[in-house]
């Protein structure tokens, strides 16, 4: 039970890396987070199903695109709502979320897909169990991209920027570091990961236009109980919340029901007792 | 003093739009028959509905060959958005101003319920393709004016368990979404599958759209049941069969029974021998449902995955049969005309409609089974329709 | 002057007659608008009861939570204990005004996105557990008895009575002490306590009233619409819907909230008669296109464009002879 | 009579102490001014008196009560109100409403709205706001705005004052009308702490002066006599001069 | 090089201020090549506004030229880059990173200032040696005098040619003030121009070559550091005396 919880974090954690590098370095709540995964597993599914380029394969050129395509969209919107109130920036991703959702039922219809790749239901017995092959990979390539991130913005000098003007613009912008070009560059990372999350959604099961609103509540929750922002705890977070949700569901009668509940009730106690998160 | 001005002026507003619409009035006249249609386009449903729609118009460019009683009949499809209060208007909207002579279409329970509650202020010949919940149908036990083709939610688990027996399984376990359509299924499942004789060994709920269903797969696995009754929706089909094959869960038969599959569900290989209870299946080797295949294709260019399409389809074929043989779209005599409908349509079963456990005019009763093999649905039961052989156990790995 | 005052006082009389006698008219002909009146007329309820929270800065996602518990309550009251609709629906109210004090007592420290997303997951907590217990019908849903026997006009006046319930507390906390309060607390509730204003009173108040007509609008819509279920009473899409009226009508007025909710509502149902399919996506790019380039509503329109147009009266004072 | 009794006040903030061990008695109908270089704890200790902080130990005493546990609305109802150093005017609202809010809530007489109406505008005629009532606070320039935080503590009629900098950034003609208009207020009745940094009118103003450094109290007494304190002088030129000159 | 070069910072007509409360009015200023000049004035006299409009932080209207070039249209970061380094008000120190990480920041952006980090590092460790020791810490975690110190050094990576500095003893114990003034000091004999901004007035019209007075947003007085510290509207703005 453990193991599934924790192969289901990789996921998470990388769906809700994303989101909290735009709310940390921009102090954007993205609420069409999940519609750039969305997208990005679409675009999974179509190179897979139109050239056979395997979902994995496709990362570097999902990745791109939606990074190009994140990037459009905050110089087009979320530029301009930068010192706008709050509300006001909520309100704004919750017209994109519903601007994009549509745009891709009318592209490509309401209909689920699902791209048949080879491994899909492949499975690997590690001592008494049997763990999913695009399970392990989608994990493996998570937690790799997290830690790379981590490792970004830890090591290179983009990424430190990054990290200088989510602790202090002001700061930053006084040792040269043009915040601006920053906030793309952390919007476009922050879309691409959602992206690429997507592509692993290709690989393991089906894609719709409707499946972005579940991983955006579900980063939510992983950004609260992380601390609003705080990206380095956000790989914690999707453990508790991969766990309890794996917890709940296997030793509760009927939890696959409660699982949910759990989940919006850790958020909310979390909140009451420890609004600045549990992990920092 | 200003605001509150303001305030009323927003509401004034409102009695213009009403005024606007009473002097736009036009009357009803021997021009075409029309026909409305109240179905979700956008929100969720939204795909099963548009499926309904291109199932609708398949119909209509056939009725509107020859006409009905020398009329050409127009379909006025309106959106509800899967949303009761635009159900309502919607249905206001077609019969007073688009004084529509049938109302037909319908999907979800709650909307059914909402436009229902108008039509029994204002009876209209309803005939109606949404709605499996058994609340809907003690809701309209006593309309004459309600007919309804979809089957019930205890038509489906009998059909089901029906179908299990006819396995030789001896014991099931349940995997059910949490929302209406899961739970219902589950409300149902106990006195049926007591009455086929099979046991139930376990029922465990999941969220519908979650990305990984180990915990319960395993869970399920745990009871060693003959077959996994999995009742959930589309995309959920696939963590399902490619997770039961991870954690190594294969019961003699996985039954599956979402309103669709997924696109491209056909290659996957580890959704192999799975079946399915549904309606109708594109694999149908009825004649007419090859016939109504064959044209869809043709004029969309895709193949009907939903059954809705061919569900669709039959009721606006039914309904302008009905018409012509009442000879006038007087309700009475359309209820009359209705209620002696008999029609061997793409659905593959005759369609008639009975009194059921509460209402008086019901439609299709039974389901058919299939399995997935090698890509195609093969029809598997009731073995009148079969057009191959249900593989039990599943030879999985082999 | 107080022959303006009698003169729009006249107005509106004039206009509140018009509103409560149309509907009988208008359910003659066309019944179809008295229909989308009540939708209407349900989601200006909700549009201005979430300004009223918002009044005090409490940015709440969790609108659905009263409604739904509004309409849960009723139904169950009157369907299982057999109480008559119209208790069923105050018990509604109060049971929404409860729960509102409580999550507002809880909420007190949190701002801005906090708030946000604690009162979102406490809407959808709610939701979960309907949906899991047996006894509100789980996920199945509960069919309602209906309100005045279903007589559409009759329940129209309800809704329209409610609204101009709320429109009358609604001006009158805009006109009275609380506005102060309300302002104060919005725009620094440090400094608001200074000056002597109970921020924790004020702010639960807040909650309380909004919760009231949202819960009681939840139980009207039950017995109206006569089914309810988690997935639609406790709808994130209300929650998003209530707050997204005010920002386009705009906040912190009376008028704003009830001018954005029919604009809104009226302009959804013309493109979903029009466009059909792909109408979400003009709506979603529209509410974008508000945020962006008219951030303060309907309202804000109109003071710019009553600002640009110099009263007669003014002109004079101000306008300069051509020759100096 | 003292009015407001610090007793022992010790307030932190992660491990830094802001204010430390604070004793201090400030009697009814004096002007008392609490001054020290920036970051002394100064603002913190009106924090405190104000209720906007919890002290972490000690207490406070306004009028023989404790109120070392009253909310901050309750403090304001008993007579303490305040002014805030970073202008905290409320935006939406005009000069003559932001002034209302005092008048409204912060006693516990119930106005009605024209009376409220009525003593604000007073109050602004008095502070010479008078002629910017309708004015929305975002037009208004530094010295009105510090004129509106002074009308807006005395619409709470307080019966002690705290002023934060009232005259920082202010012209000297200014600043000289600033002096007589809070030795106006005292005139009335009113006990008046106050922090500042323009040392002139510190001198013109205080009966009474005490000398904060990193949140301890490093003085107390005259004017004059604080001013050529070693240690305040120390404090404010720094070491070596005060080495020097002594 | 003319003579106009001798002057590295000409602010002439200056107004700034935050929304439509303008704090500076005409402010006309210079500060030659190699100068520490020192800007003093009571609180809310201007004095930080005046330093955050030269760096467009604020923005200003008006004439702001660095070598002889005009920068007031320039954005905050590009004017970092040109060689001006600001060490702001409060420090704006970033608490999650470390003190190398700062230093190596400081350095990152500007032209020239990454290729000589290793360098510059070691002249700034030399300068504040608490630095080296504290290399591996947060510096939220530090003490005040350590963060001071920490944001000068920070400022120094760039390799600037000139520093402005705002309130480097602000919360500092007198032995740390002393400390961060010999450094200031030893910075400015290395060859960096510096504009300080200080309430220490003593101390800094003592070292400075040459002072301004703020006053209401106004310069009213302006001349050599000791001359300024004799001047009775000096005396008498500080301590009443």
């Amino acid at each position: 039970m453990l193991i599934f919880g924790v192969l289901r974090s990789g996921l998470y954690s990388l769906t809700s890396v994303g989101l909290a590098l735009s709310v940390g370095v921009i102090g954007i709540v993205n609420f069409a987070h999940g519609e750039f995964l969305m997208l990005g597993a679409f675009l999974g599914y179509w190179l897979f199903v139109s050239y056979g380029v395997d979902p994995l394969a496709a990362i570097p050129i999902g990745a791109a695109a939606i990074f190009l395509l994140g990037g459009a969209v905050y110089q087009l919107s979320i530029r301009r709502v930068l010192r706008a109130p709050e509300l006001n920036q909520m309100l704004l991703t919750f017209g994109l979320s519903i601007f994009l959702q549509n745009l891709a039922i009318i592209l490509w219809t309401g209909d689920p897909r699902v791209a048949t790749v080879s491994y899909k239901a492949e499975a690997l017995a590690v001592g008494p169990f049997t763990l999913g092959v695009p399970q392990l990979v989608v994990f493996g390539l998570a937690m790799a991209l997290t830690i790379g991130l981590y490792a970004v913005l830890g090591g290179t000098r983009v990424g430190k920027a990054m990290r200088a003007v989510a602790q202090n613009r002001l700061g930053a912008s006084l040792l040269g570091i043009d915040v601006d070009r920053i906030y793309l560059l952390a919007f476009g990372l922050s879309t691409a990961l959602a992206g690429i999350a997507g592509m692993m959604i290709t690989l393991q099961l089906s894609v719709s236009p409707f499946i972005g609103l579940l991983y955006t509540l579900k980063a939510f929750a992983i950004m609260v109980i992380a601390g609003l922002g705080n990206i380095n705890g956000v790989i914690y977070a999707s453990l508790v919340l991969g766990l309890s949700e794996a917890f709940v569901e296997f030793y509760v009668p009927q939890g696959g029901g409660w699982a949910e509940g759990v989940f919006f009730f850790l958020i909310l106690v979390v909140l009451l007792v420890r609004p600045r998160g549990l992990f920092r | 003093m200003n605001r509150v001005l303001r305030g009323v002026l927003g509401l004034l507003l409102l009695a213009a739009l009403a005024f606007a619409g009473t002097s736009q009035q036009v009357l009803a006249q021997a021009g075409p028959i029309k026909i409305g249609a109240i179905i979700p386009l956008t929100g969720p449903s939204g795909p099963s509905g548009q499926a309904m729609q291109k199932g609708y118009q398949l119909a209509l460019d056939e009725i509107n060959r020859q006409g009905v009683l020398g009329r050409k009949v127009e379909l006025i499809v309106e959106d509800d958005r899967g949303d009761p209060p635009t159900g309502a208007a919607a249905f206001l909207k077609l019969v007073t101003r688009d004084r529509i002579d049938v109302l037909v279409g319908g999907l979800q329970s709650s909307v059914s319920i909402a436009v229902a509650s108008q039509a029994r202020q204002r009876p209209i010949l309803m005939a109606w393709t949404g709605a499996a919940s058994p609340l809907v149908e003690q809701l309209l036990a006593e309309a004459d004016w309600f007919f309804h083709y979809h089957p019930w939610q205890y038509n489906n688990a009998d059909s089901t368990w029906s179908f299990i027996r006819s396995t030789g399984a001896k014991t099931a376990t349940l995997a059910i979404e949490d929302g209406p359509f899961g739970s219902s299924a589950a409300d149902e499942a106990p006195a049926f599958a007591r009455n086929y004789g099979i046991a139930i060994a376990s029922t465990e709920t999941f969220k519908t759209g979650a990305p990984d269903l180990t915990p319960m797969l395993t869970k399920a696995k745990a009871t060693n049941a003959d077959v996994l009754v999995f009742v959930g929706f589309d995309q959920d089909v696939i963590p399902m069969a490619t997770q039961a094959r991870q954690v190594g869960f294969s019961p003699k038969l996985i039954l599956a029974a979402p309103p669709g599959w997924p696109v491209g569900y056909e290659k996957l290989a580890a959704g192999n021998y799975v079946a399915g209870m549904a309606l109708w299946t594109a694999e149908n080797a009825a004649p007419a449902s090859r016939r109504f295949v064959q044209r869809y294709r043709e004029k969309f260019n895709e193949d009907p995955t939903f059954y809705w399409a061919p569900l669709a389809y039959t009721n606006l074929i039914t309904v302008a049969d009905a018409i012509r043989r009442a000879g006038s779209t007087d309700l009475n005599a359309l209820v009359a005309a209705m209620k002696a409908t008999s029609y061997e349509g793409p659905i593959g079963v005759p369609l008639t409609f009975k009194r059921s456990i509460y209402g008086k005019n019901q439609g299709f009763t039974r389901l058919i089974a299939f399995q997935w093999q090698n890509g195609k649905q093969v029809v598997v039961w009731p073995s009148e329709i079969a057009g191959g052989k249900l593989l039990y156990p599943a030879p999985y790995g082999r | 002057m107080t022959g303006r005052a009698l003169v729009r006082g006249g107005l509106l009389l004039a206009v509140l007659a018009a509103v409560v006698v149309l509907p009988l008219w208008v359910n003659r002909t066309q019944p179809y608008y008295l229909q989308l009146s009540i939708n209407v007329l349900i989601f200006a309820t909700l549009a201005l009861s979430w300004d009223i929270l918002a009044r005090t800065g409490q940015l709440s996602l969790a609108h659905a939570a009263f409604y739904g518990l509004g309409a849960y309550t009723s139904v169950l009251l009157t369907t299982r204990a057999g109480l008559p609709i119209v208790a069923g629906m105050a018990a509604g109210a109060v049971v929404a005004v409860v729960a509102a004090v409580l999550l507002g007592v809880l909420t007190l420290r949190l701002r801005g996105i906090y708030f946000a997303i604690a009162t979102l997951a406490f809407s959808e907590t709610l939701r979960v557990i309907t949906n899991q217990v047996r006894f509100t019908g789980a996920a199945t849903g509960l069919v309602a008895p209906p309100l005045l026997g279903g007589h559409r006009p009759s329940q129209y006046l309800v809704i329209l009575t409610i609204l101009l319930a709320l429109t009358l507390v609604s001006w009158w906390v805009n006109r009275s002490r609380w506005h102060f309060a309300f302002t104060a607390i919005r725009a620094n509730e440090e400094v608001a306590a200074v000056m002597g204003v109970d921020v924790v009173r004020f702010k639960v108040l807040a909650f309380a009233i909004s919760a009231l007509f949202a819960g009681i609008t939840g139980a009207f819509y039950a017995h109206v619409f006569l089914f309810i279920s988690p997935l639609e009473a406790y709808s994130l899409a209300v929650s998003v819907g209530a707050l997204v009226a005010p920002i386009f009508g705009g906040l912190y007025t009376t008028a704003g909230p009830l001018v954005g909710a029919v604009v809104l509502r009226a302009g959804e149902e013309v493109l979903r008669s029009t466009v059909q399919r792909g109408y979400p996506i003009i709506y979603g790019f529209l509410l974008a296109a508000v945020i962006l380039y008219m951030p303060g509503g309907l309202a804000g329109v109109w003071a710019s464009l009553a600002a640009r147009i110099p009263r007669p009266a003014r002109r004079g004072a101000r306008g300069e002879p051509a020759g100096s | 009579m003292s009015l407001l009794v610090l007793d022992t006040l010790t307030k932190s903030f992660g491990g830094l102490s802001a204010v430390d061990d604070l004793s201090l008695a400030v009697r009814a109908g004096e002007i008392f001014a609490l001054i020290g270089p920036n970051g002394a704890g100064k603002s913190t200790t009106f924090n405190l008196i104000s209720g906007l902080l919890a002290p972490d130990r000690g207490r406070i005493f306004f009028d023989g009560a404790d109120i070392t546990r009253t909310p901050p609305h309750s403090r304001a109802h008993l007579g303490v109100g305040r002014t805030f150093q970073l202008m905290q005017p409320f935006h939406a609202m005009t000069v003559r409403e932001n002034v209302m809010v005092g008048e409204l809530f912060g006693h516990t007489v119930l106005k009605s709205l024209p009376a409220a109406r009525r003593d604000a505008e007073e109050i602004c005629e008095s502070v010479g706001l008078g002629h910017l009532l309708d004015r929305g606070v975002t037009a208004l320039g530094l010295a009105d705005l510090k004129r509106l935080e002074i009308a807006r503590a005395l619409a709470t009629h307080p019966r002690l004052l705290l002023l934060d900098e009232v005259m920082a950034g202010l012209t000297p003609t200014e600043a000289r009308q600033a002096v007589a208009s809070i030795q106006g207020i005292r005139a009335r009745g009113v006990t008046i702490l106050l922090i500042d940094h323009v040392m002139s009118s510190v001198r013109d103003l205080a009966e009474r002066v005490a000398v904060l450094n990193f949140g301890r109290k490093i003085a107390e007494g005259t004017f004059e006599t604080v001013a050529h304190d070693p240690a305040v002088i120390e404090a404010y030129l720094g070491q070596d001069e005060a080495d020097g000159s002594h | 090089m003319g003579p106009t070069d001798r002057v590295l910072l000409r602010v002439e007509r200056l107004r700034a201020g935050y929304g439509r409360v303008q704090v500076l009015w005409d402010v006309d200023l210079h500060v030659d090549r190699g100068e520490i000049v020192c800007l003093v004035g009571a609180n809310g006299a201007g004095k930080t506004t005046l330093l955050r409009a030269i760096t467009g932080v604020i923005p200003p209207r008006g004439a702001v030229a660095f070598e002889g070039s005009r920068i007031d249209a320039r954005g905050t970061a590009a004017i970092a880059r040109l060689g001006i380094a600001h060490v702001p008000e409060g420090r704006q120190l970033f608490p999650g990173m470390t003190v190398r990480e700062h230093l190596e920041l400081g350095a990152a952006f500007v032209p020239g200032a990454w290729d000589h980090r290793g360098e510059t590092l070691e002249r700034v460790y030399t300068l504040f040696p608490r630095l080296r020791e504290r290399e591996r810490q947060a510096a939220g975690t530090m003490s005040g005098g350590e963060q001071q110190m920490l944001a000068v050094a920070r400022s120094l990576m760039a390799r600037p040619k000139m520093l402005l500095v705002d309130e480097p003893s602000l919360g500092l114990a007198p032995v740390l003030v002393q400390a961060v003034f010999a450094a200031l000091r030893e910075i400015n004999r290395q060859g960096v121009t510096i504009l300080l901004v200080e309430q220490n007035v003593r101390q800094t019209l003592l070292m400075a070559q040459r002072g301004y007075v703020l006053e209401n947003g106004r310069i009213v007085l302006e001349g050599p550091g000791p001359a300024l510290l004799a001047n009775d509207h000096v005396k008498a703005a500080y301590l009443g005396l």
